[in-house]
């Protein structure tokens, strides 16, 4: 009886590990190739690998990633892996590109638990394009509520105002030495 | 019954999910589109499939007694080969399915269709009612998917059928209404069921 | 003034014949006189067909403790002895007699005067009681020797006599406590002999201010009798509530009344018990309310028993054209009639004819929990709950439910506004309870 | 009797009280009346249009689902169906597209109420079911409140404002502090006669008290519920508020604003979904309270009297079963 | 490679420590439970019906297999087969029994039987029953308020509308005898299947004498014991003034349907007669 | 204050059953009856809590330290098997009547997602064993809230009769959804 299913689960297991051996491999390279993806969505084209230039900056909400995105050598913007706390179902994790300048280049949420059809729609060209171009530290990332400049998905004012929030955490832990 | 029969069985006249009403929370919490809903559907007829296949092939091996332990770490062992892959190949849609897909050893169809069917019947014929009994839950997951997401998105497979800004109905892709959406579905085929 | 603390409804009162004085009805042609006319065992009969009878005389021998004797109504020959529709329409065993004459047994005392104080113990009253086939007349029909028999280690120290009559309508009770006043006294005081107490307690409900003030006045030479006015609310006239209001004592779930030392009779009972005693004479008559919405006239008779009660209801004017349904008792917890030719027992208190316009019940419809029936249930039940157990056949659960508890006083049926047979489950999961207590004590 | 004129035989009680289900359920319509004056008077048009519609397509599923589903009579004229349409029209703002009331309707009469077997087998309040379907699926159109009195003459273009709540809950979000926000919100006296944002039906209490006192006096319900309500309500805002005025609103406000009173009144005391005891209905009532402040304060709605009752809906079977009333002869009493 | 090493040996081990302990537990706490009323269980049709008296089918497994034979047990659902299934469950030897059906025993339509009041209380016959003989001159008859019908899981008793009178469907009878206990009135009899489903019973129960019940009913048995008479088998008897036909002697030969004077005798599923009418006629005039 | 966040965030926000779509199995199945559905979720608790500690205690010495996380699945089902059929076994023989009230339950506990779930989630939350286990035990206790008011709701219509279109499963999902709608009015208490 235990012999059995010794003998099941050593097959089962060596199937298993063979399995995982084949896959290790193409798990990581998808993993690898969404952060790359990612970042090619938010900074303008490179020929570096940010990934291995990947350092760290610090914020209220611990260590964010921050990817050197450079063309030639030449730095054409930063990606920084920067989320929030204040969403409506607890954090999210955005994606933003920022210019040397502080300028916004472009934004991509990576995991969000918001509500499907309101909160999601953050992930919309409509509210995303509201940030492009923009520097924080001229314009007011703030949702209009607030005094700040940017729309508010409608129904969905706590995701749009913790957008911001991460943006500006972005920026903050950028300007505060995250520039290299 | 005929090896058409045992296909046929699980997609329509013992729908597990319409029919049997069995395992029910992944029906429930991945239905929020048709392509979860198909690709949760995928996964676990891949397994179904696979494990008939070999507890019939292993059941004259298998002492009664350490059977439940035997079966399970059998399904197991595929569950955890489809989490690998999918891992590896479709990223997105395993984030999406979230828990549920390492929760598809406990599915109770498919320890119920080891039990019921694999361990009595020949190879070909547990293959093809794996199979049948999968595409019936993957039908059944699509139909509910679809619904949810036209209700609660206005859309079908991603493809949108209502404006951008039009409002949809969202408590649809929310949890109660998976609920609501699968307790008329099923009070619809029983209806059917009833009028033939 | 008193009551009882919860529950209760005001139907509305209806006494119409409450101004009739009692009239004597013409001696029928002929009387059937069915061998139930109590609860418990039905009576055995000891007369053949062909015998000669007297009013009086016994015809029928109480066949165990909880049963009672019958005597023959009237004066004449037993025509046969076979089963007939009682009012239920279920054939059972009857006495048919053929009056001839009015012939009283010689030794009935028929003379009107009063006799006040007979010499006679506790013992003896009983076992008279017992032998002139005395039984409740407030509607249970209980026989009554049973009654004042108290039983070992307990101890009764209240006499109530229940002359509430909470039932719309009927007015024989009102009738009797005005006309035979002085006669309930003196019944009284012999259940009181009977039951060894000193204390006894008349409750008549507001409504009758006559029958209050002329009982009062006749108990100032009553010392230990006192009348208790009592609020208007049925069912003041239930057992336990009645003792609930006059005494402040609850008789607990499945108990008697004897167990908070208490008795319930009737002011028919007592009249009864009056002329038992002191007369001599069986309990072969009653008074009986005949009245109606559309009736012209109503009456309160007094009445042999056996007397078809179509004679009752020719005697006063006919049926009327709009009768939908006749009750042999009141309207709350009277019980229809199918067929007018049965005759008239020990416990028809009343005839009430009601017009189509009233008889029928209102459409069922689905319960909407307003928890009024809950509200007015004097016993505290839940009936809309026991409804539904009771459509569901769970009778163990109605048993929990304390099924048996209920009155049957209908309160609940009258108060629905969805027209739901409440009390019709709960009789039927009663029957079911009972059963299955039986088969468990088996 | 005549031949065909045969005699009726039952069982007793021959005789039956007044009360029917049409008569409790116009009581409640009349009772509602005052508030629906309120209502035309600040929102006019939006409220017209709104009610009649509402009532007008819960009827039509009532009947519809009769007809068709269960090829039953029509119990159309009990008046149930009209009460959930009206309550269901108080419970959106006065300017929700026709489309969102009959899609309401819909939910609040076939899913909440015949799906379960019509009139008093809904263990859910059928119009808190709509009502709540309708927030979580549109809560753009849901929470959007026409002015009072200036949009009396607009329907779906009416211009709106934030309810006395939202802004409270809004600003405390931003950590404005309370003495500023309560200079946003109307006078006490005003939010007692209606002058505010809000529902349709809910806006004035003084309307709403009217009608619930009438409802007591004709004894369609009992001070119970409401009762237990208001005074949760009251205990546990006046406990924050004496702990910390400057961040909690006091009671009188939280009375004021929002649904409580068209909660307390004429939502939680449906009788099909509330408990049948007095004892269970102030347990009932008190989880209300207790839920509705829990939600108001530290919830990211607004307003919670919906939720409260809904869940405490949920409780009502449970209540039942263990909350029996007192039995005749309970106890050994003299025993 | 090396975690292809360490996952056969960490999953086995753990695998096998768990079979082992299970092992070790299962010996040390072993509690003995009948593994045979799974079998019956499973052979059963899981109708839970109560048809057999026991609460639902596990109820009905459980005595199976403590009883020690099965005479007295019987599952009306699963029939004469489903019995040898469970005592091939059981190696015990089955009881069979002839087939039967459900058959109405009135034919006290409107037109038959004058009603004499107006029911109006609860809907149903036990509460009916309860309160009086009913609403025709007939104290025996069924009341028509239908509480076989709605106990039949099987929708096999039907209502009929014009004669008011329950009506069974024979093929979707399963002889579970739940509408025999429900019927207050007793009308309901489980009676032998014969062949074709063709049978012949006195569709009456009214104890009467002739004359009243006669007066009650124009179909009700008289007693006039001409079908004793004419039964060459002895099939027919006489109680209570109320003929009954045995079902195991009966023939079906069908003579007694037509000697009797009343039409109280029913004969359902035969073809139709062609000297039928001829044959009344005859009779009539023999029982004059 | 950590604490009382999961335990309400389990409880009332992310109810298990009616936010999270877990254990919908015994949801549906086991609760017809109040005391059957007390009964259940009495077992589960127990063998959930246990199914945590041990899971829990297999991941952080075992599947971590030999980088072997794929494991997971296969590993913690066998080891919730055994264990369940353990308690089983024992309870069986050690208190008779205990197993009456709960381990008729535990069979229908080893196919239940819920177990294998709320083992994965404490792990994918990254929680203490602490925190893994008050977290197990608010689900569990949300798991036996959401059946316990069901159980009373189902009691109630089985009394009164459902259309019978929507008899059984239909009417059971429906109201499910509308208790777990009413439930979405906590969403905001905690995060
Ligand atoms: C079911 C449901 C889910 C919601 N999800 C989100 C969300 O993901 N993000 C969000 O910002 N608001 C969401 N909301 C809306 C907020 O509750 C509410 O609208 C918020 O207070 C913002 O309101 P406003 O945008 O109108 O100012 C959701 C509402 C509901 C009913
Ligand atoms: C089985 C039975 C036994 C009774 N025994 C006694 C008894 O021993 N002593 C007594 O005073 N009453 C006895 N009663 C009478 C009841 O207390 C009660 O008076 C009677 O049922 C009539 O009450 P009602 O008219 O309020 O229904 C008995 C009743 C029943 C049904
Ligand atoms: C609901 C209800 C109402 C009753 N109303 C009266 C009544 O009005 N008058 C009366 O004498 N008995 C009434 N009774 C009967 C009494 O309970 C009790 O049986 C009777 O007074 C006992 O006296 P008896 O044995 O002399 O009949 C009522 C019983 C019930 C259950
Ligand atoms: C006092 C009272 C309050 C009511 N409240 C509501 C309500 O809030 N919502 C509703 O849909 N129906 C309400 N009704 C109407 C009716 O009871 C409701 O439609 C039933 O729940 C449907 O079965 C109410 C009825 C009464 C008598
Ligand atoms: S339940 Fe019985 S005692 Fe209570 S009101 Fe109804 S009939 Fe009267
Ligand atoms: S009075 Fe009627 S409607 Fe009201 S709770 Fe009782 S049974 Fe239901
Ligand atoms: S007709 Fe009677 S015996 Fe036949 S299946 Fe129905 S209930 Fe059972
Ligand atoms: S046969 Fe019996 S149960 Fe059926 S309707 Fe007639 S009386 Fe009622
Ligand atoms: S408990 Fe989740 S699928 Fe069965």
């Amino acid at each position: 009886m235990v012999l059995s299913l010794f003998g099941v689960c050593a097959i089962a297991s060596g199937l298993l590990g063979y399995m995982n051996a084949i896959t290790e491999g193409p798990i990581a390279e998808s993993k690898a190739k969404a952060k790359l993806e990612a970042i090619r969505k938010v900074v303008p084209e490179f020929n570096n690998n940010p990934s291995e230039e990947k350092y760290t900056v610090q914020s209220d909400l611990g260590e964010l990633e921050c990817f050197p995105a450079k063309k030639d050598g030449q730095m054409v913007g930063t990606a920084i892996s920067t989320k929030t706390n204040i969403a409506f179902s607890g954090s999210f994790s955005v994606m933003v590109g920022i210019k040397p300048d502080g300028t916004l280049i472009n934004t991509s949420v990576l995991e969000h638990k918001e509500t499907p059809g309101l909160g999601t729609k953050m992930m919309e060209p409509k509210f995303k394009n509201q940030f492009v171009g923009k520097n924080p530290g001229t314009n007011k990332i703030k949702v209009k509520k607030d005094g700040g400049e940017i729309d508010a998905i409608t129904a969905a004012t706590i995701s749009s105002r913790a957008f911001c929030d991460a943006i500006m955490r972005a920026y903050n832990a950028y300007q505060k030495g995250g520039q290299k | 019954m005929s090896n058409l029969k045992h296909f046929t069985n699980g997609i329509v006249r013992e729908n597990p999910t319409l029919v049997l009403l069995i395992g029910m929370c992944p029906v429930l919490a991945v239905s929020t589109s048709a392509i979860n809903g198909m690709g949760m559907g995928v996964a676990t007829t891949f397994v179904l499939t696979m494990s008939n296949l070999v507890i019939s092939l292993i059941k004259n091996l298998v002492p009664n007694k350490v059977r439940i332990p035997i079966f399970v770490v059998v399904i197991a062992s595929f569950v955890t080969i489809v989490q690998m892959t999918m891992e590896a190949f479709v990223p997105t849609l395993y984030k999406a399915l979230g828990v549920f897909v390492p929760l598809i050893v406990v599915n109770c169809i498919i320890l119920a269709r080891a039990e019921a069917f694999a361990q009595k019947n020949t190879v070909i014929a547990s293959i093809l009612d794996g199979l049948g009994m999968g595409i019936g839950f993957t039908l059944a997951l699509t139909t509910l998917g679809a619904i949810r997401e036209m209700l609660g998105n206005g859309s079908i497979f991603n493809i949108r059928f209502v404006g951008e800004n039009a409002s949809t109905i969202l408590v649809f892709i929310l949890s109660p209404g998976a609920f609501i959406a699968l307790g008329y579905l099923i009070a619809f085929i029983n209806r059917l069921k009833g009028n033939k | 003034m008193k009551t009882f603390p919860k529950g209760g409804v005001h139907p509305p009162e209806n006494k119409k014949a409450s101004g009739s004085a009692i009239e004597v009805l013409p001696l029928p042609k002929s009387v059937r006189i069915h061998l139930s006319q109590h609860l418990g065992a039905p009576a055995e009969p000891i007369v053949a067909k062909g015998d000669m009878v007297k009013a009086g005389q016994l015809i029928a021998k109480s066949t165990g403790f909880i049963s009672a004797n019958i005597h023959s109504p009237v004066s004449g020959i037993v025509q046969k002895i076979e089963p007939a529709p009682d009012s239920s329409g279920y054939k059972r065993p009857a006495i048919f007699i053929d009056v001839q004459g009015d012939e009283w047994m010689e030794t009935i005392d028929r003379s009107p005067n009063l006799i006040k104080f007979p010499d006679l113990n506790s013992e003896e009253i009983i076992t008279r009681i017992g032998r002139m086939g005395i039984v409740g007349l407030g509607g249970a029909t209980f026989p009554s020797h049973v009654k004042i028999t108290v039983p070992k280690g307990k101890k009764a120290e209240i006499l109530i006599i229940n002359g509430v009559e909470c039932e719309p309508y009927l007015t024989s009770d009102h009738r009797l406590m005005l006309e035979k006043g002085e006669e309930i006294l003196v019944g009284t005081q012999l259940l009181m002999k009977a039951l060894r107490v000193n204390k006894a307690v008349i409750g008549i409900e507001s409504n009758k201010p006559d029958a209050i003030s002329h009982l009062s006045t006749l108990c100032a030479r009553y010392p230990d009798i006192r009348v208790e006015t009592l609020q208007v609310k049925y069912p003041q006239g239930g057992e336990k509530q009645l003792i609930k209001a006059i005494t402040g004592r609850e008789v607990p779930s499945g108990r008697l009344p004897i167990d908070v030392g208490a008795v319930v009779h009737n002011v028919g009972t007592a009249f009864a018990v009056y002329e038992a005693i002191t007369k001599n004479k069986p309990l072969f008559e009653r008074i009986v309310t005949v009245t109606g919405k559309s009736m012209e006239r109503t009456a309160n008779y007094l009445v042999r028993i056996g007397t078809p009660v179509t004679e009752l209801i020719e005697a006063t004017g006919g049926m009327p054209e709009d009768t939908g349904k006749v009750i042999n008792g009141g309207p709350m917890m009277g019980q229809a009639l199918p067929l007018l030719d049965v005759p008239v027992t020990k416990g028809t208190s009343g005839i009430v004819l009601m017009p189509v316009t009233e008889s029928n019940r209102r459409t069922t419809m689905n319960c909407i929990r307003c928890s009024r029936c809950n509200s007015v249930c004097a016993m505290g039940l839940e009936p809309y709950f026991l409804m539904s157990l009771g459509e569901a056949k769970r009778w163990d659960d109605m048993e929990q439910a304390r099924v048996m508890d209920c009155m049957e006083c209908g309160s609940c049926s009258y108060t629905c506004p969805s027209g739901r047979p409440l009390l019709d489950y709960i009789r039927l999961g009663k029957n079911s309870v009972n059963r299955l207590i039986r088969s468990r004590s088996k | 009797m005549s031949a065909t004129n045969l005699l009726t035989i039952s069982y007793s009680p021959h005789q039956f009280g007044s009360e029917s289900v049409q008569k409790i359920m116009y009581r409640v319509l009349i009772a509602m009346v005052p508030a629906f004056a309120v209502s035309l008077i600040f929102f006019g048009l939006g409220a017209l249009a709104v009610t009649s519609i509402a009532v007008v397509s819960c009827m039509s599923f009532e009947y519809l689902i009769n007809r068709f589903m269960f090829k039953a009579g029509s119990t159309l004229w009990n008046g149930s169906a009209a009460v959930t349409g009206v309550l269901l029209a108080f419970n959106v703002p006065s300017n929700l597209p026709v489309w969102m009331i009959i899609i309401g309707s819909l939910v609040a009469i076939g899913i909440a109420k015949m799906s379960f077997g019509g009139l008093g087998k809904n263990p859910f309040n059928p119009a808190l079911v709509g009502r709540v379907f309708l927030l979580i699926s549109f809560p753009v159109q849901m929470t959007s409140w026409p002015k009072a009195i200036e949009s009396r003459f607009a329907y779906l273009d009416a211009a709106t404002g934030a309810t006395p709540l939202a802004i409270l809950k809004e600003g405390i979000k931003n950590g404005q502090p309370l003495s500023d926000l309560m200079k946003e919100v109307p006078g006490y006296a005003q939010m007692f006669l209606g002058n505010m944002g809000g529902s349709l039906g809910e806006i004035s209490a003084l309307a709403l008290i009217i009608g619930g006192l009438y409802l007591i006096l004709k004894k369609v319900i009992t001070w119970h519920i409401p009762g237990s309500i208001l005074a949760t309500v009251v205990m546990f805002t006046g406990i924050l508020w004496m702990i910390d005025p400057g961040k909690y609103a006091d009671p009188l406000f939280h009375l004021l604003a929002g649904g409580i009173m068209l909660g307390a009144i004429f939502m939680a005391t449906d009788m099909v979904t509330s408990p049948m005891t007095p004892v269970g209905q102030i347990i009932f009532g008190a989880g209300i309270g207790l839920i509705t402040c829990l939600i108001r304060i530290f919830g990211s709605y607004p307003e919670g009297v919906s939720f409260a009752i809904l869940i405490m809906n949920a409780f009502v079977p449970l209540i039942d079963k263990y909350v029996k009333p007192k039995r005749f002869g309970e106890e050994l009493k003299n025993g | 490679m090396n975690t292809v090493v360490i996952t056969i040996i960490s999953l086995s081990v753990i695998g096998s420590l768990s079979g082992f302990i299970l092992f070790l537990i299962a010996r040390k706490f072993k509690v003995f439970e009948d593994p045979r009323i799974d079998d019956v269980e499973a052979v059963l049709p899981g109708a839970n019906c109560g048809g057999c008296g026991y609460p639902g089918c596990r109820g009905f497994a459980e005595n199976c297999v403590k009883a020690e034979s099965l005479d007295a047990l019987f599952c009306p659902v699963g029939g004469n087969d489903g019995m040898v299934k469970i005592a091939e469950a059981l190696g015990k030897v089955a009881v069979t029994k002839d087939p039967t059906v459900a058959v109405i025993r009135c034919s006290g339509s409107p037109d038959h039987r004058t009603r004499t009041t107006r029911y109006d209380s609860a809907a149903t016959c036990e509460i009916a029953s309860g309160l009086f003989s009913g609403d025709t001159a007939c104290s025996y008859g069924c009341l028509g308020l239908g509480d076989c019908v709605v106990v039949c899981t099987f929708d096999a008793i039907h209502m009929n509308p014009v004669t008011l009178l329950p009506e069974v469907i024979d093929e979707k009878c399963t002889s579970c005898g739940a509408c025999v206990k429900a019927c207050p009135k007793t009308i309901v009899e489980l009676r032998k299947k014969s062949k074709k489903d063709r049978k012949i019973f006195v569709s009456c129960v009214n104890q009467d004498k002739g004359a009243a019940a006669k007066k009650a009913c124009s179909v009700a048995c008289i007693a006039c014991k001409v079908c004793v008479k004419t039964c060459e088998f002895d099939a027919i008897t006489i109680e209570n003034f109320l003929a009954y036909i045995d079902p195991v002697k009966c023939t079906l030969c069908r003579k007694c349907v037509s000697v009797c004077p009343t039409d109280s005798i029913l004969e359902i599923n035969f073809p139709p007669r062609k000297v039928a009418e001829v044959e009344t006629v005859v009779s009539e005039i023999q029982a004059n | 204050m950590e604490y009382i966040i999961i335990f309400i965030s389990a409880i009332l926000v992310n109810n298990i059953v009616l936010a999270k779509f877990l254990g919908i199995c015994p949801f549906l199945g086991v609760s017809n009856k109040v005391g059957t559905a007390a009964g259940m979720s009495a077992a589960v608790t127990f063998v959930m809590v246990l199914a945590t500690i041990v899971t829990f205690l297999l991941q952080k010495y075992v599947l971590d330290p030999f980088h072997i996380g794929f494991m997971q699945t296969i590993v913690f089902i066998l080891v919730i098997a055994a264990l369940v059929q353990m308690v089983e076994t024992i309870l069986k023989k050690i208190s008779p009547s205990l197993y009456q009230a709960l381990g008729i339950f535990l069979p229908l506990i080893t196919t239940n997602c819920a177990v294998l779930g709320i083992a994965i989630l404490t792990i994918q939350n990254d929680y203490n064993l602490i925190q893994g286990i008050v977290f197990t035990a608010a689900n569990a206790l949300g798991f036996g809230l959401a059946i316990i008011i069901f159980a009373g709701l189902r009691e109630r219509l089985e009394l009164q009769g459902v259309p019978k279109g929507m008899k059984g499963f239909p009417i059971s999902l429906v109201m499910a959804g509308i208790l777990a709608m009413a439930f979405m009015g906590f969403s905001g208490i905690v995060k």
